[in-house]
Order: structure tokens, then C-alpha cells, then sequence
């Protein structure tokens, strides 16, 4: 069996005291590309910051690479739905996607020769080699969207968290955005989470998915059917779970004896 | 002009100010940056409250406003962090909690009080020779602190969150960087008196932010704006015998409006 | 790039400018003897004894606030010139004296105030005696002395002796005169004192109140009993206030003294409480001697009012 | 504190704090939630080049902070708002330029100076019967020009992009608001001293913004708070006979940080 | 002929000295539905800001109903890509939408009991009635993005300008809106200008598309191939303009000529 870099047990999680996100179990292992879908204010968002350790969980096991989530996102790329940076400071695209580089272990040092080659590798992958120069505060939205995903991929993480990453993109960019991670993630075996809304997407690209709507209802397969996504989108979470008979039901399980 | 220069006080002036500017290009590239301006002038009152310690403890006032603002600084930081409060707003707390702690306990301490403030401020023009050793340590400390810690610094200041995940210890950096703000303005008060820090501290960096693309050219180009800007304050100070203080922050402010101005020009 | 340009021909212009503006000529020097003191009245002394032969320079203007007190170019100066510094023994120079003797290490600070014996700065607390829990006040004004030693005619003298001394020692040549000088000022002040105590003869033991308590010496001096409203350099907290305002009634009180250095504020509020005068005199205003005068003047004028109505002898 | 109550100066100060505690609850709640606390600091050593414009032209030097600061207010609003500055920069340059021409237009003016810094700063237990008319009818004008343009203040702090579209006068409201506060500033430092106001502005509002979901009840809550810390911290004051402003500020920043924790607790 | 409710005429516009987008030439008519669509950092959301009268052309004139941007913007409702709002600012998602509301007109009125209905409604139609009363710092970005949607219905607009509006939104909700822009546009004539990167949604729903790649290709049908999005995601504008032969060109061909 495959080793599980994230691990979730019988996690509560949210803000002050409004819980979010309720008893989520859920592991993935090396190699996994999970596909995250849900309706807005499912959770999605609020799982991520859990996995990273931004939001500490009120009760259940949280593990990254078996270590607990401080320490296990060293080995994690980060793609924010929204970021918090400053975009009146003067830095350039490229010194953007070099803080991917970074970590506790280079305390002291200076990038180097390598970090810098790695930070214009994964700016050109998203297709902005041509503004690395720009200032971050003088490009478009898609393109900042980019600049994320490139400073995860320079960390040349073990694990990449993606919340939306093509949110804004266009469909071309977009289009090699999906194949790069397919790529990464077939050949390199990089483990990848991905919260989107574009089903499509999901379709054609995850091995695996999960409907998260304040609970998670994880499919080890890649089998997501219209009716997985009514379920996840528009049931009371309690109807689905007791089995109670609903407008979608019968079509999940028409999908499921299928397979 | 060159007359002046008989003189210790105008040479210890000038070299005074060299070395200020440095200090102040540096701290106050990350000051303006990291919008924590108004810090600097908390800081400054916040010491009041130490001064009022070292008189009711009766130890040097001097060490306790040095502590009592270090204390400060790094206490706002760990708060700030903690709760997440708007940092102007917590500011502007210390502000008048160390003043009014240095009310009270001077006023507990009793003893006819000379005017404590005054411990608190200098002018450029009488930075004992002394003092430009120790204003060459904290520039040297400042170059050395921000050259091994400067990508921690810079991701910091630019996306704080993204810092976390990336391990860096966010919490030591910041307090770092408020601690280095802190002892610059807390050291070159006494020696240059708070208004002109403050000015030093933002006008400079502002100017230069305004042309420079990356934060290492900015602080370069701060340290040389804050030096040019001292020379000439100093020279307009001598040639029309006016306060040099004022004379340097008006040649400063005059440069900042004037950047402006241009910068919305073109 | 612009912006650069015309930003970079801004501060170059102005340097120019500066560069190529006329020398000042403040700074020209003189051949007299220069001397610094910290406060203005003491102008007055050293030129009855020195009579035009120093060039004197005074560091600190009333009303100075530490925040945005600053010597200029020209006083500094005169200050790496001066060959004597006549301190008087104001908190002023506990915090500057230091960083002026660095500015020029040859100067010799002369203490003016050597020989005369300092008494306790009066406080409120003198006339309550920690009736109100706050005892270390006594104790410790106890320690404090009293700074305000130019404004009594009597201690004058004794300084002026002192700066007769410093100022002959460092310049010898004019020993004669300055020793000629200092006799003649003497004699002003014994003038002056007299003229002042026969204002005062009639209000001996009256009761006044200052603000800030600068004139303890010159009420020592002419019998009368000065109030402070000013809590050891701070203003009144409320209760001590309170205690201010009881006492001012109950002495009936006539005349309250203020800096106009100072805003007045709690003066006007205890003198609208008790309905008396306010009237600003400058312990440091330069013209030392008429400005004693007016002090005297005005006491006499207000106290003598107050014995007037009062019935009792 | 009963027997306190026979004085003048006690009652007109318990009145006095009841004036202040509205006017800084309704403004504060605008400064802590638009982050111009700085503003306030800065408003208040603008005012000292007022002083001196007054001396050296010759007129009274309070109407000259009273007009410096409200110009500089004005003039600020409008760079930012042209120049889109970093707002802390550039209230960092009000404050440094504000001083710095004040000493040199007082150096100029020669002739006798008093303290002029003390013209601006005051004493609770020191204010005017006549002050309090002042205080009422600016309590009466902040209420009635926040009731009028509450709204577009509110749009205004909470997105200034979206507020230009949807045509509200913002470049108007803005210096409303600036206006507004300096105005408040100046005549509160006045009065009871330039800490206390910066402590009255920001702590109530802070406080009641961890409560408070809404503007209009942060408003409220605000101006019940300072009251409170108002009344407490003079009797505390009484109690204890120490600084009545130095007592006030503490009762505010002791519940200030209290609610900190509270809030982290829960 | 109908009203033109928007029109520029050779317009160059950008940030500073940087041209980003030159001699646009468009008209929208009254009751059009416009998809615009182009590459990350193509000027789609300039061109908005420009309409707007956020930022000043550099050459050319802007007219919205006959007036100048500052005045025509009156009746504009907008949905920003991303907001400046302030997040931490004590203010309810209500009171947000009823911020739409608010303009030169009604100065110095505070809201009417009108103006809080129509606001409700906006939210209801974004099915975010549920949390009319929470913080807006405390809501999803997808529920943000809606909360901006119904801020811009609520003001009862001529024209929409929406700039990416559904980007984070999940897809059921997404179709749920797309649905009320439709019936907004053919049921009250209300004009839509859309940015999007979603190209299903423009052959869907839209009547008329534009691709703006710093210059704009407007079609005035709704004319939508593979081979356009091609030529404006792809092309070097001058080839297509010049009509040298390129791959994509010859299907634009074939599509215009059955216009
Ligand atoms: N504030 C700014 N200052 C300077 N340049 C800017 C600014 N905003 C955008 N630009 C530049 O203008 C160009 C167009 O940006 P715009 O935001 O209009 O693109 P867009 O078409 O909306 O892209 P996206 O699909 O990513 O939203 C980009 O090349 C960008 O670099
Ligand atoms: N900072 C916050 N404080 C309090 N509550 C929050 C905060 N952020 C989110 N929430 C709440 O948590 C719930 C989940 O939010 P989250 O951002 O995880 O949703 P999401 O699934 O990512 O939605 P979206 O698709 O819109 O991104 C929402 O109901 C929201 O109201
Ligand atoms: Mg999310
Ligand atoms: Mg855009
Ligand atoms: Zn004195």
C-alpha cells in the first residue's frame, strides 16, 4: 500500500465558534490527484487552511507526510483562492515566485543559483516569462492567479494544495495549467489536491474526488457523475447520508451499478 | 560653509548624519513598506513610560525608556499576531498607555520632576563623539540583521500568511523587524530628537519608493536621498541660523511634496 | 525614468543654490571674551560686571519645551568659543550641561550658585503634611531644593560675586573693572532690595499663590508665605486640586501668579472657584530688575486689599 | 467622590467627559475602522506650525492651529486621494513638516516665546465653563453631519472603487471625515491633552468593534464606554490623587487589553 | 435603430505610461448581451474601468447614455473582479447589497424601506438569503463574489458591467444567475457587458461577443468558434488584422461568411 501524505481523522473545524466543517475523514496517498468540488461556503477553503495548519481544528488528528501540519507543509505548495499580499510593494514577479523557494531549513543563506533557475522554470511553465520583471502590482488578476501557481511549483513540493487555482485564468492557459499537473503528477508522482468548480475539469483530469459540503463525501475512484454533484451541491447532507429516497439519488445509483 | 567645519560640532554633525541616514534608508524602507510609520512615533512615547520606571525604581530613566520601549514593541508584535487586531489601532493603545504609565509612576515617585522629556531628545547638532560610535554599531547592526535576514523580511512584509506556510518563523521575523525599528528610532531620538526621525524614517524611503522597483534599490536610494537631505538642511541651517532640525525635515518635505507633484506629472 | 531625472535635478539645484549662497556673517569674530549662560536674567548680571567687555550668549530662551528645543547654528557657535559657562542650577542643565561641555571640553562651568544655602522647593503637601495618605511627598520634597535663586535680590549678590571671580580669572586684564563694576552692582542690589521690602512693609506674613513655585526665595525674603498650585512640577491631580481650592478659601487668598510661559488653566479654574486675580509675571524675563519691581508692585497692590477687608487684625 | 462633587472644576469635568465620550465614540468608531489613527497623533503636531504661523504673523496662535490643522487636513485628503500614497507615509510627513514649520517661523518671529507646545495641550479638570458650549455644539455638529452623511461615510470606509461608481461625492466625504476628526482633535487636545485623545478615540472604539457587528452600535457602544472610562478613571483619580488623564488613559487600556484576551479566550 | 448605450471611439487607455489597450472601436445598443473574452492581461478589465470612468483614455471618447463616464455611470451596475472593500470592517452582507443603492441623487436621504426590499431581493436572486446577516469578512470568496452580483442588481441598472462575476462561483449556483442575466436582458431589456472565461457560458447565453487582446475584435452576432477564441487567445493581433494566412483564420472566414 502507498504511503498516505494526509491523513484526517474525525476533524471539527472552523471559526471561533462557528464550526465549518464536520468529522472529515480523509487520507490521500503518494500520487493521489484528489479533485475537491462543493457548493460556495461548502468548506473547501477552511479544509486546506487545516491541512496547512493555519486554522487549528477543534478536535481530530490532522497529519502531513506523518508529521503534524506545521511541520509537514514543508514539503506542501500552496496555491491560495485569495491572497493576502500587498500588492503596493515594490517586488517583481520573479522575486514573488522565489519566496516558493523558501523555507525554515535556508535561514541565513541567500538564494542561490539553483532557486533562481527553478523560479524562472516554474514562472515560464504558467507562461509569464515574459513580465518576470513586471511589478506584482501592475498585472492583471489572471495573471497574479499565475504567479501563485508558479511560486508553488518552484518549491518543488511533495504535496501541491491548489484552492481554485484557475479561477480567473483563460481557458488556453488553463488547458496547459492541467496538462503541466497531470504531468506532475503522473511522472513526478507529486500528490495533488485541487479545489475547483469547473466539473469539467475534475472529469477529464483527477484520479479521485470528494464533494464537501460541511461533511466530505470522498469517492476513491474517479467517478463523478451528475448525480455525485446534485448530491454534493443541493442535498441536505442528512438525506444523503440516511439514504433517505431524493430527487438525485436513484441517478448516483444508476451511475454506481455501472461500475 | 566650509568655515563651519572648524568646528567639532558641524563635523560631528555631518558624520552624524551620514551615518543616520543609513540607518534610517534601511529601517525606513521597511517602515514605509510594512506601513508601520505611525510605530515610530508610538515608540517614542511609549519610552516615556520607561523613563517613569527608572524614576520610581530609581535606575537610569535612560535604560528604562530603552526597555520599556524594546518591551513595548516586541509585547505589540506578540499581540498583534495573537489577536489579529488592526495594528494602527494597537499602536495608538501603547501610545497613550506608556505615556500614562510614565505619568503615573513619575507621579508615585514623587520628588520635584526637571523636565523628564528632555531626556528624550537631542539635536543633531550635539551627538557627542561617543554616540557616532555607537550610531556606526546599530548601522552595522542593521546592514548585518537585514542582509541575513532580508528574503524572511521582505516575504513578511509582502504576504504574511504565505510566510507561515512557508515555515518561516513568522512571529521571530516580526518582532525582529518592530525590535529593529524600535531601538533606531528610541537611539537616534536622543540624539536627533523625534521629529526629525520620524521624517528621516518616512520621507526618504517614500521618495525613493516612488522610483524604485525592488526594496534593495530603495533603501539604497533612501540612505542617499536621507544623506543629501541632511547636508543641505545642515547648510541652509548654518547659512540662514536656523534650527538644523527643522531646516533638514523642511528640505525633505519640500523634496517629498515635490516627488509627488512629479511623479503625477508624468 | 523621467521622474527620476527631474527628481535627481530638484535636490542637485538645491544644493546649488545653497552652495552658492552668500556666507553668513553671524559667525565673525570678535576679539571680546566670549562667554554662555543658561537663562536670561543672568544676561543682566554679567553685563552690570562685565559692561560690554564679553560677548554673552544665552542657551536657553523661556518657554523652552524639551520636544522641540534645539540650540542654533550660531549659539553653538558661540558656544565652542566660549571660554565660561555660568551655570545657576536649573533643571535645564542637568540634561544639556553634559552634551554642552562636549561641544567644547575647554569651557569652564562656573556654578554661580556656589555658596548661597538652597532651601526646600514649597509644595502643597508642606502646608497639609500627608493628611491624605500620600506621604512621600513631605519626605521627599524635603530632598528638593529650590532652583529659583535669581530672583531674590539678596542671593544675587552672591552670584554676582561668583561670576565677578570666573570672569577675572579667565580674563585678568580687566580685573579692575570688572571688580569696580561688581561693587557698583552691588549697591544696585541693596537699592534694590530696600526698595522692594518698603513696597512689601505692610504685608508681612500675607499669603499668595504662584503656579509654578519661582518665587519662594523672594517671599523668604520679604516675610510673605508663597502657595504653590503646581504639585512637584506637575499639575494637581483632583483631589489635590480639591485641597488647593479649601485652602486658597479659607486663606482668602488674593492673587494668584503665573508664568505666561505656562498656559494657566488651573489657575483661572481655582481663581473662578475663589474669585481673585490672575496675574502672569515671568520669573526669566530679561529686564530682571523692573521685573522684580512689578512683582513687588503687584503684590503690594493686591495684598494690601486683602488686609483692607479683613477684619481681623 | 460626592464631597468631590461640590467643586466646579469636578462637575464641570464629569459634564465635560460626558461631551468628549460622544463625540470621540462617534469619531473614533471612523478612525479605528478606516485605520487613520495615526491621523489623529500627527493632526495634533501639525497644529504647532499653526502656532507659529500665529506668532509670526502676528494673530492669535490657537486660531492658527485651529486653521493649520484643518488645512493640513484638507490638503492631506487631497494628495492622498490624487497621489494614492500610502496614507500612514504621508501623515507621517504632515506631522514631521506640520513641527518643523512651526519652529522655524518661531524661530524667525523672535521676540519673548512661551511654551507653546503647552497652548496645545490641556487638562480635564481645567476646562472653561465656556469650553463646554464649545464641546455641545461639537457634539451636536458630528452627530448631526454623521446622521446626514452616515451612508456615504460608511461606503466610503468600506470601499472607496466601488463608492466612485456608484457617484458619491467621495473626494467631499473624505475630507468630511478628515475634517471631522482634526476638528475633534484639535479642540478635545485642547482641552484634555493630545494622549487622552488619541486613548478616547481609538480604545472604546476598538473595544466595542469586537462586539459590535454594526457601525451605528460600535458608534453607540463607543460613547458609553468612553463615559464609563471617563467616570471611572476620575474617580480612580480622586481615590488615589494622581493624574486624572494619566488615570483614564489606564482604565481604558486595561479594559482594552481585556477585551484583547476575552475575545482570544473565547 | 436602437439606442447606443455605450460607445467609445478610439480609445487608448492604460496604467501610467503603459499602453494597454489601443483604438477600441464599440458600441453596445440597448438590450445587447456583450461576451467579452480574451487573454489573461488582454485589458478586459481596463476596458470596464475605462467605461467606468476610472481611468482616463489616453486619446479617444467614452459616452454611457449620451453622457460622459462620470455621469453615465449613474446607471450603471458593476461587478468588480476583485473589491478594495475592507474586510474587517463591521458591516453585514445586507447592508453591502444595500450600498448599491446609494448615489449623488439620494444624498443626504438615508434608505428607504424600497431600497431595503430591492436589496433583499438581489440577494434572494443570488440564493444568499441565508446569510444576510452575517459579517462580510466572514463569508466564503464564492459567496463574496455573489454578494458583489447582487450589490450591482440592486441598483436597478441600465447596463451591467460584470467582469468575470461568476469565476469562483459553484456551477450550479452559476447556471441559477446565468439564468437571471438572461431573463434581466430579454425580459426588461437590461444591457450586459460580460467578462469571462467561461466560453460555454458566452455560446450559451451571450448575443454578441468581443475578443480584446489590447485590440478589439467585435462581432455583432453571436458568432462564436473555436477558431475566434483561437485568433484572440493566440494570434499576434497584427497577423489577424493584416489577414496574413494563419492556422485559425481560414474557420473565422468560413463563419463570417454564413453571416
Ligand atoms: N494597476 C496597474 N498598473 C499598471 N499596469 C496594470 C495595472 N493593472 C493591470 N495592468 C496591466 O494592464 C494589462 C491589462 O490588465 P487587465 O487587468 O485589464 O487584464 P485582463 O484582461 O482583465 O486580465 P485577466 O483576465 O487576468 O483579468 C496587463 O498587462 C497588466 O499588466
Ligand atoms: N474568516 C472567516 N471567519 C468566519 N467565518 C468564515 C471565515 N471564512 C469563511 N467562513 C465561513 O466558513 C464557511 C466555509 O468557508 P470556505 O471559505 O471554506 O468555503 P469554500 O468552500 O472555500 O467556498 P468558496 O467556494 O466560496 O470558496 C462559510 O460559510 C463562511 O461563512
Ligand atoms: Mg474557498
Ligand atoms: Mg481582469
Ligand atoms: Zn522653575
Amino acid at each position: 500500500m502507498k504511503q498516505k501524505v494526509i491523513s484526517l481523522k474525525g476533524v471539527w473545524a472552523g471559526y471561533g465558534n462557528n464550526n465549518v466543517i464536520e468529522d472529515i475523514n480523509f487520507s490521500v496517498k503518494k500520487g493521489d490527484f484528489v479533485g475537491i468540488i462543493g457548493p460556495n461556503g461548502g468548506g473547501k477553503s477552511t479544509l486546506l487552511k487545516v491541512i496547512l495548519g493555519l486554522i487549528t481544528p477543534y478536535k481530530g488528528e490532522v497529519k502531513v507526510m506523518g508529521l503534524p501540519p506545521e511541520e509537514g507543509r514543508e514539503f506542501v505548495g500552496w496555491v491560495p483562492q485569495e491572497s493576502d499580499m500587498d500588492r503596493d510593494f515594490p517586488i517583481k514577479v520573479l522575486d514573488v515566485v522565489l519566496m516558493g523557494r523558501m523555507g525554515r531549513k535556508k535561514l541565513l543563506r541567500s538564494y542561490s543559483k539553483e532557486d533562481k533557475n527553478k523560479a524562472s522554470e516554474a514562472l515560464e511553465m504558467v507562461g509569464l516569462q515574459n513580465i518576470a520583471q513586471k511589478p506584482i502590482g501592475e498585472i492583471s488578476l489572471g495573471q497574479r492567479q499565475r504567479v501563485y501557481i508558479a511560486r508553488a511549483l518552484a518549491k518543488d513540493p511533495e504535496i501541491l494544495l491548489l484552492d481554485e487555482p484557475l479561477a480567473s485564468v483563460d481557458p488556453n492557459t488553463s488547458e496547459v495549467i492541467y496538462g503541466l499537473l497531470k504531468d506532475l503528477n503522473e511522472s513526478s508522482a507529486i500528490t495533488i489536491v485541487m479545489v475547483t468548480h469547473d466539473v469539467g475539469a475534475v472529469s477529464s483530469y483527477v484520479k479521485s474526488v470528494g464533494c464537501l459540503n460541511r461533511k466530505l463525501y470522498y469517492y476513491d475512484e474517479k467517478t463523478l457523475t451528475q448525480g455525485m454533484i446534485d448530491a454534493a451541491y443541493h442535498c441536505p447532507v442528512d438525506l444523503i447520508a440516511h439514504g433517505v429516497p431524493h430527487r438525485v439519488l436513484p441517478k448516483i445509483n444508476q451511475e454506481e451499478t455501472k461500475r | 560653509m566650509i568655515e563651519a567645519l572648524q568646528f567639532d560640532f558641524m563635523r560631528n554633525a555631518l558624520l552624524a548624519g551620514l551615518l543616520i541616514s543609513v540607518a534610517c534608508g534601511i529601517v525606513g524602507t521597511f517602515v514605509v513598506t510594512k506601513r508601520i510609520v505611525f510605530l515610530s512615533g508610538s515608540i517614542a512615547h511609549a519610552a516615556y513610560g520607561g523613563i517613569g520606571l527608572g524614576y520610581f525604581l530609581g535606575f537610569n530613566p535612560l535604560l528604562g525608556a530603552f526597555a520599556f520601549s524594546l518591551a513595548a514593541a516586541v509585547g505589540m508584535s506578540a499581540i498583534q499576531r495573537r489577536a489579529r487586531e488592526r495594528s494602527d489601532t494597537l499602536i495608538g493603545a501603547l501610545w497613550a498607555i506608556g505615556m500614562a504609565v510614565g505619568i503615573i509612576l513619575i507621579d508615585l515617585s514623587g520628588g520635584y520632576k526637571a523636565d523628564l522629556m528632555s531626556y528624550l531628545f537631542g539635536s543633531i547638532l550635539m551627538i557627542p563623539q561617543e554616540d557616532l560610535w555607537l550610531l556606526l554599531a546599530l548601522d552595522l547592526g542593521i546592514m548585518l540583521l537585514v542582509w541575513l535576514f532580508y528574503k524572511e523580511l521582505v516575504a513578511l512584509s509582502f504576504d504574511e500568511t504565505f510566510s507561515t506556510v512557508q515555515n518561516i518563523p513568522v512571529g521571530k521575523i516580526h518582532t525582529l523587524l518592530v525590535t529593529m525599528t524600535a531601538l533606531t528610532v528610541v537611539m537616534m531620538m536622543r540624539m536627533v530628537g523625534l521629529i526629525m526621525v520620524i521624517a528621516l524614517l518616512t520621507m526618504p524611503a517614500a521618495i525613493s519608493g516612488q522610483f524604485a522597483k525592488s526594496l534593495k534599490k530603495m533603501m539604497v536610494l533612501a540612505s542617499i536621498l536621507g544623506a543629501l537631505f541632511i547636508l543641505s538642511g545642515l547648510w541652509l541651517s548654518y547659512w540662514l541660523n536656523l534650527t538644523s532640525g527643522a531646516c533638514i525635515i523642511l528640505v525633505a518635505g519640500v523634496s517629498y511634496l515635490a516627488s509627488l507633484a512629479i511623479k503625477n506629472l508624468i | 525614468m523621467k521622474g527620476k531625472v527631474a527628481g535627481l535635478f530638484l535636490f542637485f539645484s538645491l544644493i546649488i543654490f545653497v552652495l552658492l549662497s552668500p556666507i553668513a556673517g553671524w559667525a565673525s569674530q570678535e576679539e571680546k571674551l566670549l562667554v554662555a549662560a543658561s537663562i536670561l536674567p543672568q544676561r543682566y548680571f554679567i553685563e552690570r560686571i562685565a559692561d560690554q567687555k564679553v560677548q554673552i550668549e544665552i542657551m536657553v530662551p523661556p518657554g523652552a519645551n524639551p520636544a522641540t528645543y534645539e540650540p542654533k547654528p550660531s549659539q553653538l557657535v558661540s558656544l565652542s568659543r566660549a571660554s565660561l559657562y555660568f551655570a545657576i542650577g536649573v533643571p535645564f542643565e542637568k540634561a544639556y550641561l553634559g552634551r554642552f561641555f562636549q561641544i567644547n571640553k575647554n569651557m569652564v562651568v562656573v556654578d554661580t550658585s556656589e555658596g548661597i544655602s538652597k532651601i526646600p522647593i514649597s509644595s502643597i503637601h508642606d502646608l497639609t503634611n500627608g493628611e491624605n495618605g500620600k506621604s512621600h511627598g513631605h519626605e521627599h520634597s524635603q530632598g528638593e531644593l529650590d532652583p529659583h535663586i535669581w530672583l531674590s535680590p539678596r542671593l544675587v549678590k552672591i552670584q554676582a560675586q561668583n561670576i565677578q571671580r570666573a570672569l577675572s580669572s579667565a580674563d585678568p586684564q580687566n580685573t579692575k573693572s570688572y571688580q569696580k563694576n561688581l561693587k557698583r552692582f552691588l549697591k544696585e542690589l541693596d537699592e534694590l532690595d530696600e526698595e522692594i521690602r518698603g513696597k512689601l512693609s505692610e504685608t508681612k506674613g500675607k499669603k499668595f499663590m504662584v503656579f509654578h513655585p519661582s518665587w519662594g526665595y523672594f517671599a523668604r525674603d520679604y516675610g510673605l508665605d508663597m502657595i504653590p498650585i503646581e504639585v512637584e512640577g506637575s499639575e494637581p491631580s483632583a483631589a489635590e486640586l480639591a485641597k488647593i481650592i479649601s485652602i486658597a478659601q479659607k486663606e482668602k487668598i488674593r492673587i494668584i501668579i503665573t508664568q505666561p510661559e505656562f498656559p494657566s488653566r488651573s489657575a483661572k479654574v481655582i481663581a473662578q472657584e475663589v474669585g481673585c486675580r490672575v496675574v502672569p509675571i515671568s520669573p526669566l524675563a530679561p529686564n530682571w530688575r523692573e521685573n522684580l519691581l512689578l512683582l513687588g508692585d503687584t503684590l503690594a497692590e493686591a495684598l494690601k486689599d486683602n488686609s483692607r477687608e479683613e477684619t481681623k487684625p
